[in-house]
């Protein structure tokens, strides 16, 4: 008998019904991985396990009892602990009161709470500070506090959603050491990754999700990860590579000056897709963000590009990694979101000229096939992939000659993903110069046709075409100077 | 049943309260139903006010104004529709008014000053807190007072002239900036007895022996003086011109009384405490 | 029709839906409430503040929000009445109260957009310093004996409609078109709803904000001109208490105080909310005193049923 | 101390150093400014607002507001002195108004948290409300003739400083007590700083919110009771516009509208500074008109000058 069953569980969203009967068994003592294209499911179907959604319908049971939290405290009480996809810390609190959250005592005594938080942290081998605010930690070192609150409740199920997104390769394998000593402990774990190479290297079986329904469950021994993705989209899938193709002129060159960064000088062809590789913190974003004049400065044929608007108007656009915070205005229809940046060429006397913003909107929508086709549907209510077309047709509507894209698929399903790579190859043929920083090494030796490798704010190798994987991350993580 | 209308500046002082108390008695007495509506100090409400009685239908209007000037387009539009108007404490500076029923507040103001005079010997430094500026009491009362003292007490003079609506808590935060000004102040003329009441309460935490004068005669300000906290205060009868403004409306209904501009007068006297030094 | 659209339309309805029950209400208790001159009457009655409240959706939808707006209102209709009484034409005077209000409001949007001083406390440093010069510039008295323009503006009719409700629709007309159908309403919207990402699509920030705070300016300033002429005079302490009346009928109207989300029709039903509310208190003669107990009861009601159609439509 | 921490603390600082600078010209202009009695005069005269403040932080810190203070203040006044006069032992009238200001903020929570209403339209009815039930229940006359015990509250004196003063020192050290070293208090910035993140570690929002609006309650009943013993009398009007008042200190003393930040002893500079400024300005008998100007004027610039510094920290 499993230490936890689900059964049926059903759950609906007003029209899109995210779960429509999964049943899931989780063992006391076994990794189990939870894998899926997006939207699959996968985080609906462990917010219901940890009280944060509740079901339409179907039962969960614990320990052989009934299990049904109204909230996150019910859940956690009952020992299930779920740390989030989305970063869940309050960014003005200290890490040890972060740590506590949820459990802090009537009176705080922080000579006792950094104690323990230093203890905790400690036992895990994680050098945070505990009475930092978690607002001036690292993207990776946040992630790391929420695992460590996690680990802090003594828990029967654990669930990560996607914890190693925002990881250097370094604290990813601490991280891993922690969810295989949870093992040993007998609690029972649920991970939720995109990544398949971490899936055969930590799970013990594999639940594989697609469209709200469970389609296999089987130990990972007898899996291949061509296999999972076939479970995954319902047909087979090779890795992507770029087809061969001719180098273009050149276009022009960055000259790069940030804080934190070693001058750095990029010349682009035409045709040409640049990769930049480097652990979190190496300065592979920093450098992309100044050649669009987010920070520092930058030259791009010899103009200054100190903000964004100098980077459009010299025809360099930039897709950020974050579209829902940075990319979108989610309360605005697709259609507006696509002709914001070209509004003043749409306009007479001020006024929008709806057939021709109806004819860019088309355009785009039918070149990149964004589903739903409606443009008139809430940026909001696309899914990850399609609002990720919607960014990059929003770009492309400017007519850019350097296209810069940070992170293009993060959080984005195999196939769509491919999707994303043609219509980037697509683009580099008609002539345009391609910048892609990407912590995905797949990715970047499939796609580019150069790599340039980060560390410590500076270029520390420039690979080229053929490029192998095992090469880009000897070179990231340092294993080869 | 007939209705009249009856627009108060603000229910928020109790001088007014008073008054649309004698107005409901003196509407139950003659048979008519009395709506009173309070404008909160706020000119562009009682506009709409007065607005919305007329749409009402109705027989009668009875406006204690806001403001003199403010108020006149209203009125205008009650004069369109045909409906008399009674100004009742404070006067509008225009429109077609039928009565005007109030204190002579230039005699209220000129029977301050000559009790200051006497009080300070003819001699000392004054401070006056105006109500609502652009009132009729207000201009009238300060007129009064002022000439007054020009005229007929050289040796009194004004030193600070603020204004505190009407209001006891202005009164208070006004007087303990006047307190903090000026170092020689022998005496106070406020224009109501609300704001008198509220520059008590702040020379007395000064500490300093400074005389207050008041007007109104409310409750309060008649124990203020008995307690020898305020030296006079001048006594209207609100609940009077309640009275008489409803009763001439009652008379304009049944057209008894001829519609002619008419200021009524409601005595004033002065209520003081000769025991205290 | 989409379903999220559907909901939005919904949500909006809900607001139409209850002004429709008030009024109906409304016209059963009181017969003379639905008379056509009781309808112009409520009209007039809530010019100037729906006139306000456009400005502030402007804003509000920015992103922004103006507590200054009373006072704006009453420093340019003392600065237009002062112009008059010193010898301008009235028309040059009323054109010269807008674009100083403008320009009050630019000043606004300075400290928001340029300073980047929280707009809550920016624009209530502009509440106390324009009341301030207003009170100076008036030295607290009204001013009075204005010509006659200025009454027109106010009290005066045309077609049988009242002078300040043609002002009303023409502001509403043309604040809807401004935020509906031009690249800078657009860019309103984008700034309010996601400033980050605005910024990234290389649209012009401050000058958006800037914009939205002048615009408010300028509202305030022609709603000064309506009550000059509905008063006959400038009142040092008019609108004072506005910018929250202003405020209730923008989200009574169905805008979100976040920012991004809300039209200016929406606004319109919201003051009419309002309006309705007060006329028909008055009507029915519900005493003074319970009369705020009461609209502060109907508002939140209001906004309680909205909130649980739109809950249980999620 | 790391970089943030130091960034932290230096811009907390700029709001300290502007109150040194502010009060050293002031003793410079003014002999009698730094008379140990003058310094006395201004924190009696700040008491009210500081109190109103501090609770105003508390929700403000919770990722909320409150406008109606001024009106809960009015009604608990208004019921500490009814119960007093009809007969209740003062003590027990004080303490019964505490109780029931307290349920009014719970009332203001219920909306705002349980309901989802936006907090300041769910206030702003607060204010509209319980400023009615103050009117209705006084029926717009002053409740005066109180115990002795009232004037004590408001005027006394002990050890050579004001009662107010007590009162406010205390119930500051209270809050700071309860913001910065209970659960509840943590859990009032996390609620505030990311209510999302709350949610998913399993605290009580809905708990935490009603907490914060009780707590403004509770602060503007004890307001109530030092500004009615104060003013001898209960007032209809009282505390009319001190929601902005108490807004601007907590803004002022550097805790960010936007929840989840801040200190109540910032707000205590921020309520100093604008009461060092009142005081000075009258001391050096800058006329009233002008008053306003001036407050408006230096607190921007005391802001503006903040953001500089934090800026060029950046
Ligand atoms: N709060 C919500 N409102 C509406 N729809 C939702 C909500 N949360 C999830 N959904 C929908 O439910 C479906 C399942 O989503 P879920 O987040 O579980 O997918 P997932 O498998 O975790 O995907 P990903 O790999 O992108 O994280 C999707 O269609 C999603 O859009
Ligand atoms: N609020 C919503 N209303 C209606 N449909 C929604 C809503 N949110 C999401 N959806 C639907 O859910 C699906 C997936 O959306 P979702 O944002 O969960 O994608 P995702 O791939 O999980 O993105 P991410 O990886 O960025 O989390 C889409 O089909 C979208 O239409
Ligand atoms: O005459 C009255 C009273 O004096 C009152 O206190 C204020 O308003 C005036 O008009
Ligand atoms: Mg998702
Ligand atoms: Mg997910």
């Amino acid at each position: 008998m499993a230490l936890l069953e689900m059964r049926g569980i059903r759950k609906r969203f007003g029209g899109v019904e995210a779960l429509r009967g999964v049943d899931l068994a989780l063992e006391a003592g076994e990794i189990h991985a939870l894998v899926g294209e997006n939207g699959a499911g996968k985080s609906t179907l462990m917010k219901v396990l940890s009280g944060a959604l509740q079901p339409d319908a179907g039962e969960v049971e614990l320990d052989g009892r009934p299990l049904r939290p109204r909230n996150v405290a019910e859940a956690q009480r009952a020992g299930v602990v779920m740390v989030y996809q989305e970063l869940n810390l309050v960014p003005e609190l200290t890490v040890a009161e972060n740590l506590a959250l949820g459990h802090l005592p009537v009176v705080v005594r922080y000579g006792r709470l950094y104690e323990a938080a230093r203890a905790l942290l400690g036992k895990m081998a994680l050098e945070l500070p505990p009475d930092a605010k978690v607002s001036s930690l690292g993207a990776g070192a946040q992630q790391l506090v929420a695992v460590a609150r996690a680990f802090a409740q003594r828990a029967k199920v654990m669930v990560f959603d996607e914890p190693t997104a925002t990881l250097s390769a370094g604290e990813v394998d601490q991280l891993f050491g922690l969810i295989r000593r949870l093992r040993t402990e007998g609690v029972a774990v649920a991970y939720i990754s995109h990544r398949l190479e971490e899936i055969f290297e930590l799970a013990d079986r594999v639940t594989v999700l697609r469209d709200g329904e469970r389609v296999a469950t089987t130990g990972v021994g007898e899996l291949t990860p061509a296999r999972v993705v076939a479970l995954m989209v319902g047909r087979e899938v090779r890795a992507y590579q770029r087809p061969a193709h001719p180098a273009g002129e050149v276009l022009g060159t960055f000259e790069v000056q940030a804080p934190r960064l070693a001058p750095l000088s990029l010349a682009l062809r035409r045709g040409e897709i640049v990769g930049l590789a480097g652990v979190v913190g190496s300065g592979r974003s920093e450098a992309l963000e100044a050649m669009f004049g987010l920070r520092g400065r930058a030259l791009w044929r010899g103009e200054p590009i100190g903000r964004p608007i100098d980077a459009l108007r010299r025809r360099v656009f930039l897709v950020p990694a974050d579209r829902k915070a940075q990319g979108l205005v989610l309360e605005l229809a697709a259609r507006e979101n696509v002709v914001l940046s070209i509004l003043p060429t749409l306009e007479r006397l001020g006024v929008v000229v709806r057939a021709r913003e109806r004819r860019v909107v088309e355009e785009w929508f039918q070149r990149l096939s964004v589903r739903p086709p409606d443009p008139e549907r809430l940026a909001r209510t696309f899914s990850g992939g399609n609002q990720q077309k919607l960014v990059l047709a929003k770009g492309l509507a400017t007519a850019p000659e350097v296209l810069l894209l940070e992170e293009p698929t993060r959080g984005v399903d195999v196939a769509t993903r491919y999707e994303v790579y043609a219509l980037l190859d697509d683009l580099a043929r008609g002539g345009l110069g391609l910048v892609v920083s990407s912590s995905d090494t797949e990715e970047l030796c499939g796609l580019c046709d150069r790599v340039l490798v980060f560390r410590g704010g500076r270029v520390v190798a420039e690979l080229t075409a053929p490029l192998r994987r095992e090469e880009v991350v000897a070179r990231v993580t340092g294993a080869v100077a | 049943k007939d209705a009249i209308g009856l627009s108060v500046s603000t229910l928020n002082n109790p001088f007014f309260v008073t008054l649309r108390d004698g107005a409901k008695a003196a509407a139950a007495k003659a048979g008519v139903d009395l709506v009173v509506l309070d404008a909160q100090d706020k000119v562009d409400k009682q506009v709409a006010d007065i607005e919305d009685l007329v749409q009402r239908k109705v027989k009668v209007v009875l406006v204690n104004p806001t403001d003199a000037a403010a108020v006149v387009p209203a009125i205008e539009r009650a004069n369109a529709a045909k409906i008399p108007v009674i100004t009742v404490d404070r006067a509008a500076s225009g429109g077609k008014v039928a009565y005007h029923i109030a204190s002579d507040n230039v005699a209220g103001g000129k029977l301050a000053a000559d009790f200051l005079c006497k009080l300070l010997g003819g001699k000392g430094n004054v401070v006056e807190l105006e109500g609502i500026p652009g009132s009729s009491a207000a201009r009238d009362r300060g007129k009064g007072f002022n000439d007054e003292l020009k005229a007929r007490c050289k040796g009194v003079t004004v030193v600070a002239r603020q204004t505190a609506n009407f209001d006891r808590g202005q009164g208070l935060s006004v007087m303990e900036n006047v307190l903090q000004a000026q170092r020689a102040i022998d005496a106070v003329f406020a224009h109501n007895d609300e704001m008198a009441l509220g520059a008590v309460q702040a020379i007395q935490a000064s500490g300093r022996p400074i005389k207050v004068v008041g007007f109104d005669a409310t409750d309060d300000a008649v124990k203020a003086v008995n307690a020898c906290k305020m030296a006079a205060t001048v006594a209207q009868q609100p609940a009077e011109m309640g009275r008489l403004a409803v009763e001439k409306a009652a008379a304009l209904l049944k057209g008894t009384a001829p519609a002619k501009t008419e200021f009524i007068p409601v005595a004033l006297k002065l209520v003081s405490n000769a025991s205290c030094k | 029709m989409s379903p999220a659209r559907l909901r939005e339309w919904l949500s909006r309805y809900g607001i139409l839906l209850a002004f429709v029950v008030l009024a109906a209400a409304l016209s059963i208790l009181s017969p003379s409430f639905l008379e056509p001159s009781n309808l112009l009457n409520v009209l007039r009655q809530i010019s100037v503040n729906a006139l306000l409240a456009f400005g502030m959706t402007t804003v509000i939808v920015g992103g922004g929000i103006d507590l200054s707006v009373g006072s704006v209102l009453a420093f340019s209709g003392a600065l237009a009445a002062g112009a008059a009484m010193a010898g301008w034409a009235p028309a040059l005077a009323m054109i010269a109260a807008l674009v100083l209000g403008a320009g009050m409001g630019l000043v606004n949007g300075f400290f928001v957009a340029g300073a980047r001083i929280a707009p809550f406390i920016a624009t209530l440093g502009g509440l106390t310093i324009f009341r301030g010069a207003t009170l100076v510039y008036t030295d607290g008295r009204p001013i009075t004996g204005l010509p006659d323009a200025f009454g027109v503006l106010g009290n005066g009719a045309f077609g049988g409609v009242p002078v300040p409700v043609w002002v009303m629709l023409g502001f509403l007309a043309l604040t809807h078109f401004l935020l509906r159908y031009t690249g800078l309403g657009r860019n309103v919207y984008a700034v309010g709803g996601n400033e980050e990402a605005a910024r990234l699509s290389g649209l012009p920030i401050v000058k958006v904000k800037l914009f939205t705070y002048a615009y408010a300016g300028l509202a305030s300033a022609l709603g000064a001109l309506v009550l000059t002429g509905r008063l006959n005079s400038a009142q040092p302490t008019a609108g004072s208490g506005f910018e929250l009346d202003a405020i209730a009928a923008v989200v009574v109207g169905g805008t979100s105080l976040s920012g991004g989300r809300g039209s200016v029709l929406g606004t319109f039903v919201g003051a009419a909310i309002i309006g309705v509310l007060n006329n028909g208190m008055n009507l029915l003669n519900v005493s003074a005193f319970y009369q705020q107990i009461v609209k502060g009861g109907v508002i939140l009601g209001a906004l309680l049923i909205d909130r649980l159609v739109a809950t249980r439509k999620e």
